[in-house]
């Protein structure tokens, strides 16, 4: 966990969270851990949480990214929506992120991806994914945004 | 989301004590109204199904003849969306997995009753051709429909449904001809939830202990769990047994006679060999001084409830070793996982596979046991020196009251779950693997661990730091919880 | 097809004794001109190449290096009829396999040196376009062109290459640039030969063993190995160790310093722990008597080398139980197989599984020992109980040499081998499993066991005969050739 | 192993033995130990026999049967021709099976056997095949040849 917030995502704050029933707290948790560590402001939902309280807290904290924990396999179910949910809310823009074990059962990743992708997920993690990764990302992603770009390619 | 359901008329002061009958009565009749299938649950009928059952389909019989016998009975998980899929499962675990124990995993909407999202999932699940709910929704289809799961398979059949709300799976899954349901109030509720309140959660599951107990008197055994893997995060043994024990002291005093004790494997032969002797001593050790003689309390040893390898054949060690240490530790059942656990629920095959790769680990591991190692003695006696402590100290703070003195222990950190998500539990508590690959407290958090025993746990975490070059602190507790999932090029790099 | 090949002019009296210098020069001449690329065999130039070579390719200085660690190194077999396929097989087993040692195995017609017909082997497998061949026709390709094996991998290299006659076979693979050689006389030609003279096969590994000596004596370490699971059927640790100590000091006597000494596992824990502690410390016991203090012995424990499951799941268990027992045993390197076994040469991608699997199996054994369990003791001195006694009367059967006292041995029976195809052999000693998993000798033909040793064989043995209900005879010896490739519902049958 | 040799199949001689370079006789001794408690006469060659010993043993012993017997793999280059060796013998109708692991690698068994009845076995047996199995099979084939058939259907 040596990876650091650079340029543009310096400071960013980020709200995360594990959507709908599931309760796999670990990956969650160590994962803002890191991103605190990293330099970001993280806001922290927790467990089991309801796709509106990430947007609720989205705006009342003014976050510019949403990390979406979705590990115990009901994601197809939990996330439809959920970027619709942040338009209604006037979110347009802001930027997330979906990782976990997104599916039920051992699915061609690029498959997934793709139906994460669709629902309006701005990037989608396999599982394996480790936290210098995600900051590597979100620096990426952050700079590209400072130069009007969506995401960085 | 709060157990706490207004509906219930009946909400009796809080404590260990057993539910009178009249009260239970009418909170039978309360909780079966709250969904429609509920309306199919006819206690007289069920009995007299379950009495009609072969003897080898029964849990509770299994798991004594299996401790009578010294056998290792294997046990898979599973759940899927639909009862077409559902019955599918559970054929092939029984006839090609050969499983001792057939499993209904309920999926994650009905755990939190949220029965009509179930439903939704059922129909996606329909639409889609694939299961999109992460277990079987057992309350939108009812009693009667799931017991063509019983009548599928010739084994006996639990329901597993990580929850703290079992008042309605437990009617319905009892009712259908489930003999086993695993699971507790102090458990489940700081390891699967995050607001609920561990009261409401020993609340509910003091209502299915009770419905188990009477079951007992219409002559009826069937089998409890307590799932002392909790957060199944580099779960030392020591406190997977302190909640074993409140948890069997709430279940016994309800009138529960058979309960079984969950443990999450190690992964290390001595420590988990420990951790099943201890593990069975100790909780009859407190049963026994509360008056309870006569409750049957096997232990099962569960395969890495870690993270896995996302390399199907390093996992397949796992698996493999997970019925090794199991049949070594001398555990009743094991309760298996297959080569896909770091990507996803498993298809039937190979689920029935990881059956099969621990069903030959635990004939290949013979009637070796490690009584005689001192090594294993050196452990088994420490783990003792860490439950007692605690335990008393717990039973102290409720004056007497095993209910009261749990809440009052966890809201003062005396007890304490690494990685819980529930925000009552301080979850300061950390672990971490020493040099040798024991599980060791890192930081004890609030927990009254005597002095001396944290010494040891602490000398052996820091030879471990020193081992890898590595700050002694938290960054151990983390490398500890990625350990097993690392590739091999990391845990044993070729030179 | 017999070994004394009259083109060899120095047909020197038949003795234990150093081959000296000059007859071996000549040996060496006849020998290299048997086929063409024998005259690619340059030894100044092939000292040369080894000289530049790292280190870690140097299996000598690989298995030194784990003893002092106390790793267990992985090696797979794997052998196929093209350059091209065997090319591509060692980097997988290197890469994706992450093998400590990168195996060749020759081809049972190249092994019994039909050079023609391994040659027509090679044109059928390219006309087929798969390996026709069950190995490397090593001697057909020659030297320099099987160093593009050793450029293609970064582990050392060991020759397998069960067989009689390694003169040839061993003049190209040193040449080539393999640093290991599997074989002995004693063990390869009662297991894998049936009219081949004993006598024959040990004058053919004496050339060998001078051969590495001659290497040595320029500066080059290369490591020998033998392979004491001989017939890999159900042999009990002290008809290995017997083996292993006859085959030693035969190499000894050459010059040999670095040999190892292979095991097939028993599969059972204590027994195979105990077997790789008593076959180290035997050896090193009657090596020391003779007068040979420096040889290096690692002990390599090898997966079940008996009949394997026909279920890939089941046999993902002896993978990765042979990656326990090798690392809780104790010994310094693995041999693996995969869950292909069975059915037949496994791919490249089967047979790097197996290695990850059991590379995972021995990160999992972690530090485990089992020298304080009094069960590991007592069966640990029981071998030495049953070995000690057949050695001594076979070398003083040699009145002092050791190569005519073990032939003189097989022919009396003295030394025999359960399950030998060698018709010099007697094979009337029989081995079979007890109740508890133990290999144990039910007939031990003409070897002079001490009678206390055997009634505790025939106890235990009658011990299983009873629980089985089968009475006490051969068919337990034939039952336990079949017991670990029966499926699981006769091995353990859910009840 | 408790099948016996019954009717026809009574008292026939049988030539078993490995054929080519290949040493596995473990299944061999234990399949001709077999054929001798179920009742048949048998000629064991033992390991490594190369195609034109078994031929030479039949015709001396006049024998009803061969049992090949290949397990390392290199069935595939050993016994092609054995058919042919048998009719130049004048051994045109002997029956004769192979077993073991046939060839190299896990193959399809269908196409496996396919191939080894094309060489002119009468019968070949995969891995994993048991004894009594084969008593069985002779006692069928020698039965449907005392009716003038080849072999039992
Ligand atoms: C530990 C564990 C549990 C613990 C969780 C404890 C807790 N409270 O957190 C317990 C035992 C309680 C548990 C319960 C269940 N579990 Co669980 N569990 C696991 C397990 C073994 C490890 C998870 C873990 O902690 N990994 C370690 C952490 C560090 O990694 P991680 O979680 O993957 O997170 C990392 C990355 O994914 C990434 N990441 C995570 N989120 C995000 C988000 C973003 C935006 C990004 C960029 C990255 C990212 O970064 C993290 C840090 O590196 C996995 C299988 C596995 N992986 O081996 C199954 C697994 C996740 N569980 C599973 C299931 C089904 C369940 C249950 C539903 C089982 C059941 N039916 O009873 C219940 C859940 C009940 C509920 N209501 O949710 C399934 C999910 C199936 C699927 N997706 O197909 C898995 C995959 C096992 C399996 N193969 O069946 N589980
Ligand atoms: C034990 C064994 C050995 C022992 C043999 C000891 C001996 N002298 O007999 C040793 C260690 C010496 C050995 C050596 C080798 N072996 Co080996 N060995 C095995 C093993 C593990 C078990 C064989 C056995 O004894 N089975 C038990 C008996 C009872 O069963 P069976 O042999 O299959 O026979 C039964 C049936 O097949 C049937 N049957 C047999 N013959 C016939 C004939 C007829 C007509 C009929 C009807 C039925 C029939 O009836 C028998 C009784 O039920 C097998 C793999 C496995 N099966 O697990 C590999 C295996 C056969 N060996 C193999 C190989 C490659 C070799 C070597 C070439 C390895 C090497 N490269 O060094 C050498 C052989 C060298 C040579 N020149 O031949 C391969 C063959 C590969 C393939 N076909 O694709 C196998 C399959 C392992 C593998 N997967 O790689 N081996």
């Amino acid at each position: 966990m040596s990876a650091r917030a650079t340029g543009p995502a310096r400071g960013r704050k980020l709200v995360t969270g594990v959507i709908g029933a599931d309760t796999h707290i670990v990956g969650n948790r160590i994962l803002s851990m890191a991103l605190e560590e990293a330099g970001f402001e993280v806001v922290s939902l927790g467990a089991i949480t309801p796709a509106g309280d990430f947007v609720k807290a989205a705006i009342e904290t003014a976050a510019d990214a949403i990390m979406v924990s979705s590990l115990y396999g009901q994601g197809e179910l939990d996330c439809p929506g959920f970027r619709d949910l942040c338009i209604e809310a006037g979110l347009e823009n802001i930027l997330i992120y979906v990782g976990g074990n997104l599916v039920v059962g051992k699915q061609d990743w690029r498959d997934v991806e793709r139906r994460f992708l669709a629902m309006g997920f701005d990037r989608a993690f396999p599982p394996n994914t480790r936290t210098d990764e995600v900051i590597e990302t979100l620096n990426a992603d952050f700079a590209a945004r400072s130069e009007g770009r969506r995401i960085a390619e | 989301m709060s157990g706490a359901t207004p509906a219930d008329p009946t909400r009796s002061p809080f404590s260990a004590a057993r539910i009178d009958d009249d009260a239970f009565a009418s909170m039978r009749r309360a909780n079966l109204a709250r969904w429609p299938t509920g309306a199919e649950v006819e206690l007289d009928e069920a009995v007299a199904f379950h009495k009609s059952l072969p003897a080898h389909k029964n849990l509770s019989a299994a798991m004594r003849r299996a401790d009578a016998e010294g056998r290792c009975l294997t046990q898979p998980r599973g759940g899927f969306g639909t009862l077409a899929l559902q019955l599918e499962l559970m054929r092939a675990l029984d006839r090609d997995g050969l499983a001792d124990i057939v499993p209904m995993t309920t999926d994650s909407y009905t755990r939190n009753e949220q029965w009509q999202r179930a439903e939704a999932g059922i129909a996606e699940s329909e639409r889609a051709g694939r299961s999109m709910l992460n277990g079987f929704p057992l309350v939108c289809y009812g009693p009667r429909t799931a017991r063509q799961l019983i009548d599928a398979i010739d084994k006996p059949a639990i329901v597993l449904s990580g929850t703290s709300m079992p008042r309605l799976t437990g009617e319905v899954g009892f009712a259908a001809g489930f003999t086993g349901y695993l699971g507790s109030g102090l458990a489940y509720t700081t390891s699967y939830t995050k607001d609920f309140s561990i009261e409401d959660g020993i609340r509910n599951y003091q209502y299915l202990d009770r419905l188990t107990a009477l079951y007992r008197e219409r002559g009826v055994d069937l089998h409890r769990r307590q799932p002392g893997f909790l957060t199944g995060t580099n779960i030392p043994p020591c406190i997977a047994i302190v909640t074993a024990v409140l948890d069997a002291l709430l279940a016994a005093g309800q009138g529960v006679r058979d309960y079984g004790l969950e443990l999450g494997q190690t992964l290390h032969l001595v420590q988990d060999a420990a951790a099943i002797r201890a593990c069975r001593e100790l909780v009859q050790e407190y049963l026994v001084k509360a008056g309870h003689e006569d409750v049957f309390t096997p232990v099962t040893s569960l395969h890495w409830m870690g993270a896995w390898p996302y390399d199907d054949a390093q996992a397949a060690a796992l698996v493999a070793y997970g019925g090794t240490l199991a049949a070594i530790g001398g555990a009743v059942s094991v309760t298996t996982k297959s080569t896909h656990e770091a990507f996803g629920i498993p298809t039937p095959e190979a689920n029935a596979a990881g059956l099969r790769t621990s069903r030959m680990a635990i004939y290949l591991a013979r009637r070796i046991r490690l009584d005689d190692l001192p090594e294993f003695q050196r452990e088994t006696a420490l783990i003792g020196r860490e439950v007692r402590p605690i335990v008393d100290r717990i039973l102290e703070m409720g004056d007497g009251d095993v209910a009261v003195g749990t809440i009052r222990a966890c809201e003062a950190g005396v007890l304490d779950i690494p990685w819980s998500p529930n925000r009552q539990i301080r979850s300061r508590v950390l672990p971490a693997r020493d040099a040798d690959g024991y599980l060791r407290i890192l930081e004890p958090g609030d927990m009254p661990f005597p002095k001396d025993v944290l010494e040891v746990h602490e000398a052996l975490l820091r030879k471990r730091a020193e081992r890898d070059g590595v700050p002694y602190g938290r960054d151990l507790a983390v490398a500890s919880v990625y350990e097993l999932s690392e590739g091999l090029e990391t845990l044993l790099p070729p030179r």
